[in-house]
């Protein structure tokens, strides 16, 4: 049996040595397998290695899936010295498709094109996919069957999101979707 | 007449920094740029209608349509690919003028088709995902503002490769594979035997290579009663007829002996 | 100017996302350029850095040519874990001599390729040998005394049988089938 000060070394080892998330279930399995060491006792041991990264260079955070260590935001800019290449920056046309795929989920392009007036070019479509944020989910049951887009766990990881409900809404409320959204909503929970 | 526009001669986060006055000449490099800041009709139309300082809802669609139209001419002479997303919008907004202009015919309801409504729920739906996109570009981005772990680690040296898992049910499958294709070999005839027997078989050969001479009674044990013994009998028969062994008695009701038959041996050449 | 606590935040963050170690000058370069900060007050917080990291799950090291973050010795084994891979799979040409040694043993390697048509490779057999699961159990007087092949008790044990009786019986579909056949699947059937 491992006592609470080896686990946290044990856990902040392997956070810091696995650059992709991993959450509590998946640490216990491939770290304490055999062991009797509970879920509870590895995600207090989380919250603790939280606690003390707070106010570190280092950030222990929580994402859509799992748990990583990444560096604080506060000094991207000047960490950023450190690479050749500089941070890509995204274009207003990319984005808006993303905030389109993000926002209105699950959408074909000819739904996005109709709210940006514009053909979507399929470089863009083609980098989203390329980063891992957004995949095709289905298709829509309409003439040509278009295919569905909608965003991926990758894509809540790398904006550093737990969930979608994390971003800010941007429906004004005196808008009339928000009352039928509200709607819809209540209909589901209540199935 | 309308006083004459003017354009914007660059952007700050999407905001215009100098207006050009009427009779200044723009480069068509420096115009195309200008272009290009925008992410399509519908945020040039966004674009003149806050440059305005009105709300969506009061679309001046006269004054509008003109400013529209203006940019879309340029767009045409610089860019042309550019410009047929352009001209759906500016076909779209000479319908909504005409629309407003004909003569409305006497309405039983009471709600009045406002032919701009459509365009001004598209501009609010349009609007709200430049809020998205801003949202989503404002967050915190792995390789923009935070980056991962890159530490060394001795970890992986431990890593071991499991052996691979074999069920039984892979075996009887392969057996059954192997199996068919002797069915398709026409010439082979391979008939069933108990398993115990062949592995009675492998345990006297194995008891044999230990052993010189091994004596028949030793093959039978009482513990294993009369299936047993069948067992250990025809597994002598087979391998006496594989030619894999051999049997010797010295005199009548002796006990027998087995052993390994050789291939050029004293029994043989005598 | 920075103070201490933000160099050391810093230097913390660079060190654990630059894959290369990274001396003192060099992060005083590629981070602090311009600024004031002396090269000594970049040693300092190393120092410090190194001393907050002393008990903990990752370790700051300096080697060669420079300084590193790596994960504390002593957890290399229990860490392998998160890199730990699915066991391969054998092939069908294995899986098919195996079978023919567990069914028609004992067996020479000759008459193993010649039921299955084409030769068995030298490595087929010394896999199934050094996984415990095959032997030789003697020769077969013939021209050559080829080695005959036989299963061990490592192999009833890693199958979970007791003796080779309990595995199924399979029928080539032309064989007549005995009586006592179906006995045995019957009972093998009822176990």
């Amino acid at each position: 049996m491992m006592n609470s000060n080896q686990l946290k070394q044990l856990l902040e080892a392997a956070l810091f040595a696995h650059p992709q998330p991993l959450s509590a279930e998946q640490l216990r399995q491939l770290l304490l397998n055999g062991s009797e060491t509970s879920l509870t006792a590895v995600k207090k041991a989380l919250d603790e290695l939280q606690q003390d990264y707070q106010e570190r260079g280092v950030q222990l955070v929580q994402v859509a899936s799992g748990y990583r260590f990444q560096t604080r935001a506060e000094l991207g800019q000047r960490l950023a010295g450190l690479w050749q290449e500089k941070p890509p920056r995204y274009s207003q046309a990319l984005l808006e498709t993303l905030a389109l795929i993000v926002y209105r989920q699950p959408i074909t392009r000819g739904e996005i094109e109709q709210v940006r007036g514009v053909s979507v070019s399929s470089n863009i479509m083609k980098t989203l996919q390329e980063r891992g944020w957004i995949k095709v989910v289905g298709v829509k049951e309409v003439p040509g069957r278009p295919q569905l887009y909608a965003t991926t766990n990758e894509f809540l990881d790398d904006f550093n999101l737990k969930t979608l409900d994390e971003l800010p809404v941007i429906d004004s409320p005196d808008e009339k979707r928000t009352a039928e959204t509200a709607t819809n909503e209540r209909d589901f929970l209540n199935d | 007449m309308p006083e004459q526009q003017s354009l914007p001669l660059g952007f700050v986060r999407g905001e215009p920094v100098i207006e050009k006055p009427e009779d200044l000449y723009i480069p068509p490099d420096a115009l195309e740029v200008i272009l290009e800041t925008f992410s399509g009709p519908m945020d040039l139309l966004l674009y003149l209608i806050r440059r305005q300082k009105l709300d969506i809802v009061e679309l001046p669609v006269l004054t509008i349509t003109r400013q529209y139209v203006e940019y879309v001419e340029m767009m045409k002479e610089l860019k042309l690919e550019l410009a047929a997303d352009y001209l759906v919008m500016a076909a779209m907004l000479a319908e909504i003028k005409s629309r407003l202009l004909l003569p409305k015919p006497p309405q039983e309801d009471e709600e009045e088709d406002d032919p701009r409504a459509e365009l001004v729920r598209r501009l609010q739906e349009y609007e709200a995902i430049r809020r998205g996109a801003e949202f989503i570009e404002q967050q915190p981005q792995i390789g923009r503002d935070s980056w991962l772990s890159e530490i060394k680690t001795d970890a992986k040296d431990y890593v071991t490769v499991p052996p691979p898992e074999v069920t039984l049910e892979d075996l009887t499958l392969a057996f059954s594979r192997v199996l068919n294709t002797i069915k398709l070999q026409a010439h082979h005839q391979i008939k069933r035997e108990q398993l115990s027997t062949r592995a009675r078989m492998s345990q006297v050969l194995e008891l044999l290579q230990h052993n010189h001479y091994v004596s028949f009674s030793r093959l039978f044990k009482r513990s294993e009663g009369r299936a047993g013994a069948v067992v250990s009998f025809l597994a002598i028969l087979e391998l006496v007829k594989e030619s894999m062994i051999e049997l010797s008695q010295m005199e009548p009701m002796s006990d027998i002996h087995i052993r390994l038959k050789r291939q050029h041996d004293e029994f043989e050449s005598a």
